[in-house]
């Protein structure tokens, strides 16, 4: 069993080592000389006005909401989807009427318009 | 003396149909009702009753072709279980259930049609109907149940559709008021109801009990004879108060503000035989208590004088049919009292066809005559509409008692059984026969008969009815000349095949019969004639022939008239024996203890809390931290506690 | 992980909650308060899969799951409360949130 | 202990150059790949001696070398450590999802099993996906730290386009899972060894073809490509969230890009066309029905890791295929694609699927 | 080996978590969340339970923070001067925070588990999806279904809130 968890640790570290010695050697490599014109934001070549920072729509929030929803029943859908067979129409049922509830959720913000992007 | 009979039980698996199909209508109508329309509640309503009506059918037939004494059972689920009281949600179809119910959604199938053309212009239809397949379901549950806990629910549930069914135009304050007239008056005898019941399964004994039908009939023997007179009183207050009998008959003239044909199921059919039935159905815990049942009987004869006495001077078309229904339901007591079961159960029938069609008939007369209700302002019908008149005239000769009609060979039947018992009983009861003919026939000669006294605009748009009251008027009226032939006395042709079906049901209530001479008999059946006869002829003489001589009676005998036309004055004595000192009682307790009591201690608790929390409101600043804070505190205190506690 | 005993692990889970309820109190950004809250609760999971590993019972490890659904919703409701507090009060510091009180 | 460390070191750093040679190969195959599609020649400068298929070596070493020397300009008044954070947390979670897909059955090594992947784990399906959705801060964090409006809009379209993508490629290998009974990716592909009626391979395709295309497309939409290029859309928002950045952190976004198509690729592999599976053969040789042949395990090993090499290569051909032959769509139609189409019809899938399975099983058809 | 990788893990893990708390700009201390979590994930992982593991990573880092992000972002919630509450409540806090982890302690050391001897081998089925799976659709069904009910309410009423036009 361990070493299932040595593989992750150590993968994990030569990932994180890899991007790491990217960006360090770029550091390292790369010329540098700063400029202000350089800094400036980059707009086509207009001068940019105001802070980058704006507020955005709310329908972006929407989104992230319906996914955190929708990804806890995909959650819920994993141990189920492994032993669905063993419990049979029972677990069938089970899973249907979570489903179904959480249907009415979709079913509701679609009729709510939640979804449209105008 | 009485053979042996196998009550044997058939487990059967279709009984909850028939109360659930009107139950299906319900819901169908109740959700879906507004989004139908009117042409399909109309067909879903008397469709699910003509359902249910097959469905009784089939179990008739089914109960015909097994031995007799044999009934259909299904028992559904457990319902209360408490202790030794395990009550079953059970359904039992036995022979007078089976006629029960065939009379049950056969008569209510062809108000149902009917209403479809009562009600065809009324806004709220469907809520007519919802209320109508509602009644037709707690009545079958009523008459299904296996035990009296679930009749209990039927025949509170039948008190509740009579109250919504009363009080339907409710905008009206008069049907308002009467309908909760009704309905506080069904408590007091529910409340009798109630009370026997629990004595009854009190006295019970040990054992787990189902109160079902069986178990008790296999304990009853076991109970004391006063209890068992205590017990059965108390049921009879029940049955009183339903089937409204002396004392408390006076919901049912008033119910009359309902929808006419709600008055011919429920307030003349169907609900208000309840009572009849209960007893008939508890049969072998009568016969127990012979006081009871003469009680039984004297009330019945009693009420069937008095009500046919104050019938004889209404004018209201309705009115006069409901001290009618009293007074035949009196002599269905009186058939029950002196131990004639079936007798009863039989008039119950003929009685429900009759009757039926005599209210859907007045029915059809105030709707041709635009709501009028008055006979004074009637007259010479029968040239407007001809099929009403004709088959009101059937039903008037049926509850006249004149021979070859169904009322005739039921009526006949108890009072032979009554004369038998006490020829008293018997006298009130002929007293009362002849009454029913002479006002009955004072209504046929009033309404249908003589010059039309309706003012001009009226008397113009009289119209016969549409076809879906007539063909039911048309069908109870064959039914009330066919019906009685299934009971003919025992002397001739196929004798009472009625009575023969039913009697299983009735073998504990057996051992009391014995038949009389064939003399006597016909001595009886000719007197019975003779006074129907007589009480015909006499309305003839002062309603057709001489009109103006009920004037000048009515001038001779002013004490007398003004008694019986005001009923005997008996809502007046209630109001001011009952009515007034309880609404006394209650304003000085409402005064006293409600305001000053209840509420001293609940203001004066607000006070102080409200007190008190102006200072505490100080801790509460609406500021998160703070109460985070708080609660960090808390729970350190908690735990610091604990540490300190145990260590 | 089987040498370390589980008492380590109660301890790191305490030290866990305990800075995340530090969170909730000094900070006034409610959507760091709300952070700092998921930091508590997972401290939380993190006892529960611990003492499951320990007692050698699955129920722990299922409770995580209901802890995870439970944060989710709240995390959904509760930013939905702080972005229509947001419309009204431009503001999202707790201690300007004090109309709950008398 | 050291030996094991060291052979999970070996495979991890074997992943790790797969992914890395495959981003350079791709980068290739895209131009000239393009070039085909478009009948135009191509990255014509980067043939070495005359010899056009040596540009290969120019994008996989000259590319890199000349991104390592250029400057790295952060634009001012922007948050540094996030503005360096994002290109690492967006190339760092695709290496390891790739980590976890077996390439190969097991080996004998000296007395030693040795599992082909170097990752393993036996909820390998769930480790991908949670890698993937980590993919999102990249992005986001990208856009974020840039200090430019177009890179912002960009980054926050990218998240919200992929978390509503990942509802749908959740769905269609929660169906994967379902099919199979298990969330060990070698042993999803183990149980696609056999053959349905002695000539079809048992590949995941053929059980669940909704599920693949459902896959398939969540997975084009992940990695951000056409038809699905919103977040980068070069016409508005010119480079999307990564239009701050150059140098090295260029290159990675870039890399990260090849990389996740390559991810892709060998998931659709494994999930639907039996991975490292060669129809026909079994551990030693190949069986048609009666006749068979038999081969050393060397040989069978080696065959193994060619068909699972050759099959993400034909993904990753396919992808490129596609981004350069679809139309884009607009954001409002992509994201009712996602939320109003994808989403209902994997969630029917997989009722479909689920109540056929128990169908089957409880009444033994 | 086992020891000095816990001491590891958990200081990079305190070190995130002190990171959510005290970073001055959010979307900092919404990283450090996120850092935080991937290394509780890591400890499940190490803890044997590779369900928990992944599901740590795709719901709290995939899913919850991704919404905090969006919510910082869309209210554009940059550093704030008055970030911190006053220095009365910090120094109660911090007292009241301490007292708390040290009553903790306390408890852990006076009931005995801390001194065992580490937790043993992996109880029987433990890491199996499988067996998790069947305790919680058989036995935690109820709370399972209630679950979608919890989720439904959320999402309506977060179409409720946030419905309204944004200002």
């Amino acid at each position: 069993m361990m070493e299932q968890y040595l593989s992750v640790l150590v993968t994990f570290c030569l990932a994180a080592g890899l991007v790491g010695t990217m960006v360090g050697a770029g550091r390292l490599l790369g010329p540098r000389s700063d400029n202000p014109v350089k800094g400036e934001s980059f707009e086509c070549g207009n001068p940019s006005s105001g802070s980058a920072w704006g507020r955005f729509s709310v329908k972006f929030y929407m989104t992230a909401i319906l996914f955190i929803v929708f990804d806890i029943e995909v959650v819920f859908l994993y141990p189920w989807a492994v032993i669905f067979r063993r419990l049979g129409w029972f677990g069938l049922s089970e899973m249907a009427v979570f489903i179904f509830i959480l249907g009415l959720g979709l079913l509701y913000v679609w009729r709510k318009g939640a979804l449209e992007w105008d | 003396m009485h053979e042996a009979i196998t009550h044997t039980a058939v487990a059967v698996s279709y009984l909850w149909l028939i109360p659930a199909l009107p139950a299906l209508g319900v819901l169908v109508n109740l959700s879906l009702g507004a989004l139908l329309g009117k042409g399909a509640v109309g067909f879903i309503a008397p469709g699910t009753v003509a359902g249910g009506f097959g469905v009784a059918l089939y179990c008739l037939v089914q109960i015909l072709q097994l031995p007799p004494g044999s009934a259909l059972e299904q028992t559904l689920w457990p319902w209360i279980s408490a202790g030794n009281l395990q009550v079953d949600i059970a359904f039992r179809v036995d022979a007078l259930s089976a006629v029960m119910i065939c009379v049950v959604t056969g008569v209510g199938f062809l108000i149902h049609i009917y209403s479809v053309g009562y009600m065809h212009d009324d806004p709220s239809y469907a809520r007519y109907f919802i209320y109508l397949n509602l009644f037709t379901c707690a009545m079958l549950i009523l008459v299904l149940a296996d035990n009296l806990p679930l009749l209990f629910v039927g025949w509170e549930g039948v008190g509740l559709c009579s109250y919504l069914l009363i009080g339907f135009w409710f905008d009206k304050e008069a049907n308002a008021s009467a309908g909760k007239k009704a309905f506080v008056v069904n408590r007091v005898g529910d409340a009798g109801f109630l009370l026997g019941t629990f004595l009854l399964f009190w006295s019970l004994g040990v054992g787990t009990h189902s109160l079902s039908f069986q178990d008790i009939a296999a304990h009853a023997k076991s109970i004391p004879l006063d209890t068992v007179t205590l017990i059965t009183l108390l049921l009879f207050v029940g049955a009183t108060g339903k089937s409204a009998q002396l004392p408390l008959y006076v919901w049912l003239p008033d119910a009359m503000a309902g929808p006419t044909p709600v008055s011919a199921l429920i307030h003349a059919a169907t609900m208000v035989t309840a009572g009849v039935y209960m007893i008939a159905r508890l049969n072998f815990l009568f016969v127990l208590a012979p006081a009871t049942l003469t009680v039984v009987a004297t009330i019945g004869a009693l009420t069937a004088l008095f009500a046919a006495s104050i019938g004889l001077m209404q004018n209201d078309i309705k009115k006069v049919l409901a001290y009618s229904t009293v007074s035949q339901l009196g002599y269905m007591f009186l058939g029950v009292g002196v131990g004639a079961f079936s007798a009863g159960v039989f008039h119950l029938m003929t009685h429900a066809f009759f009757k039926g069609l005599l209210f859907l008939g007045s029915g059809s007369v105030i709707h041709g005559m635009h709501g009028e209700q008055d006979m004074r302002r009637m007259g010479g019908l029968r040239t407007y509409m001809p099929t009403t008149y004709r088959t009101f005239l059937i039903g008037t000769l049926a509850i006249a008692g004149v021979p070859g009609l169904a009322g005739f060979f039921s009526k006949d039947l108890i009072l032979a059984h009554a004369f038998s018992s006490s020829p008293v009983l018997w006298l009130v009861g002929l007293c009362a026969a002849g009454m029913t003919a002479f006002y009955m026939f004072r209504l046929v000669f009033m309404t249908f008969w003589g010059e039309c006294r309706a003012d001009e605009h009226t008397k113009h748009h009289i119209h016969e009815s549409p076809a879906t009251m007539t063909v039911p008027l048309v069908l109870l009226a064959v039914l009330s000349i066919v019906g009685g032939y299934v009971g003919l006395p025992e002397m001739w042709a196929w004798g009472n095949r009625f009575d023969a079906f039913l009697a299983p049901v009735f073998a504990a209530a057996q051992g009391g019969e014995h038949h009389m001479e064939m003399g006597l008999e016909y001595a009886l059946m000719a007197a019975s004639v003779g006074v129907a006869v007589g009480g015909i002829a006499l309305a003839y003489v002062l309603y057709v022939a001489r009109p103006e001589l009920p004037g000048q009676i009515a001038d001779q005998a002013a004490g007398a008239y003004d008694l019986i036309s005001n009923k005997y004055y008996v809502d007046e004595l209630y109001d001011a024996v009952l009515v007034q000192p309880a609404l006394k009682l209650s304003n000085l307790l409402w005064r006293v203890v409600d305001v000053g009591i209840v509420d001293g201690i609940v203001n004066g608790s607000a006070r102080v809390v409200g007190a008190s929390s102006s200072f505490w409101r100080r801790w509460q600043t609406g500021n998160v931290e703070h109460y985070a804070v708080s609660m960090l505190f808390g729970a350190v205190l908690i735990l610091v506690f604990f540490a300190w506690h145990s260590s | 992980m089987t040498a370390v005993p589980i008492g380590w692990f109660l301890i790191l889970g305490s030290l866990l909650f305990s800075i995340g309820a530090l969170g909730v109190l000094i900070r006034r950004n409610v959507i760091i308060i709300f952070m700092s809250i998921e930091l508590m609760l997972n401290a939380v999971n993190f006892v529960f899969v611990a003492f499951a590993r320990q007692l050698h019972s699955l129920d722990g490890q299922v409770m995580v799951f209901f802890v995870m659904t439970v944060a989710a919703a709240e995390a959904a409701v509760g930013l939905a409360i702080i972005i229509s507090v947001f419309r009204n009060r431009e503001t999202v510091n707790a201690d300007e949130f004090n109309l709950l009180r008398w | 202990m050291g030996l094991e460390i060291l052979i999970a070191a070996v495979k991890a750093l074997t992943v790790i150059l797969m992914v890395l040679s495959l981003a350079g190969v791709l980068g290739w195959v895209e131009r000239k790949g393009s070039a085909l599609i478009q009948d135009r020649i191509g990255a014509n400068r980067a043939s070495i001696f005359g010899f056009a298929g040596a540009g290969l070596v120019n994008t996989m070493m000259a590319d890199p070398l000349k991104f390592l020397t250029k400057e790295d300009v952060i634009p001012t008044g922007v948050d540094k450590l996030l503005h360096t954070l994002a290109p690492c947390v967006n190339l760092f979670p695709v290496i390891v999802a790739f980590a976890a897909v077996p390439f190969g059955d097991t080996v004998e090594i000296a007395g030693r099993t040795i599992q082909l992947q170097a990752v393993q784990l036996n909820v390998g399906v769930l480790f991908v996906l949670a890698m993937a959705s980590l993919g999102v801060y990249g992005v986001v964090l990208g856009g974020w730290a840039s200090n430019n409006r177009f890179s912002l809009l960009g980054g926050i379209r990218g998240s919200a386009q992929m978390i509503s993508y990942e509802l749908g490629m959740g769905l269609s290998v929660v169906v994967v899972v379902m099919t199979f009974g298990t969330l060990d990716l070698q042993e999803i592909v183990r149980a696609q060894g056999h053959m349905i009626g002695g000539i079809l391979p048992g590949w995941g395709v053929f059980y669940q073809p909704v599920a693949f295309v459902l896959f398939f497309i969540a997975g084009i939409a992940e990695t951000k490509r056409v038809p699905f290029d919103l977040p980068e859309g070069e016409s508005e928002l010119v480079s999307g969230y990564f239009t701050e950045y150059s140098g090295i952190k260029y290159l990675m976004f870039f890399m990260t890009d090849f990389a996740e198509i390559a991810v892709i690729s060998a998931l659709v592999s494994t999930f639907f066309f039996g991975g490292w599976q060669v129809p026909f053969l079994g551990d030693d040789g190949f069986h048609f029905g009666s006749t068979s042949m038999a081969l050393p395990k060397l040989i069978v090993v080696l065959l193994q890791l060619a068909s699972f090499m050759v099959k993400v290569l034909f993904f990753c051909w396919f992808q490129i295929m596609v981004r350069w032959t679809m139309p884009r769509l607009r954001y409002d139609q992509l994201m009712r694609f996602g939320w109003k189409g994808m989403l209902p019809v994997s969630l029917l899938n997989l009722v479909v699927t689920a109540v056929v399975i128990v169908a089957f099983q409880e009444w033994r058809v | 080996m086992n020891t000095g990788v816990f001491v590891l893990l958990a200081t990079l893990l305190v070190v995130a978590a002190l990171g959510v708390v005290l970073a001055r700009s959010p979307i900092r201390s919404a990283l450090s969340l996120v850092v935080a979590l991937f290394f509780l994930a890591v400890f499940f992982l190490l803890l044997d339970a590779q369900l928990i593991a992944a599901l740590q990573v795709i719901v709290y880092a995939g899913a919850i923070m991704v919404l905090f992000l969006f919510v910082i972002m869309l209210l554009n919630l940059q550093e704030h001067p008055a970030e911190m509450a006053r220095a009365g409540l910090r120094f109660l806090a911090g007292t009241l925070a301490s007292l708390f982890l040290l009553a903790t302690i306390y408890f852990t050391n006076r009931s005995g588990i801390s001194n065992a001897q580490g937790m043993g081998a992996i109880p029987d089925g433990f890491d199996s999806t499988a067996q998790i799976a069947e305790r919680l659709f058989t036995q935690h069904l109820f709370a399972f279904e209630l679950t979608s009910l919890l989720l439904l309410v959320a999402i309506i009423s977060a179409v409720v809130l946030a419905k309204k036009k944004l200002a």
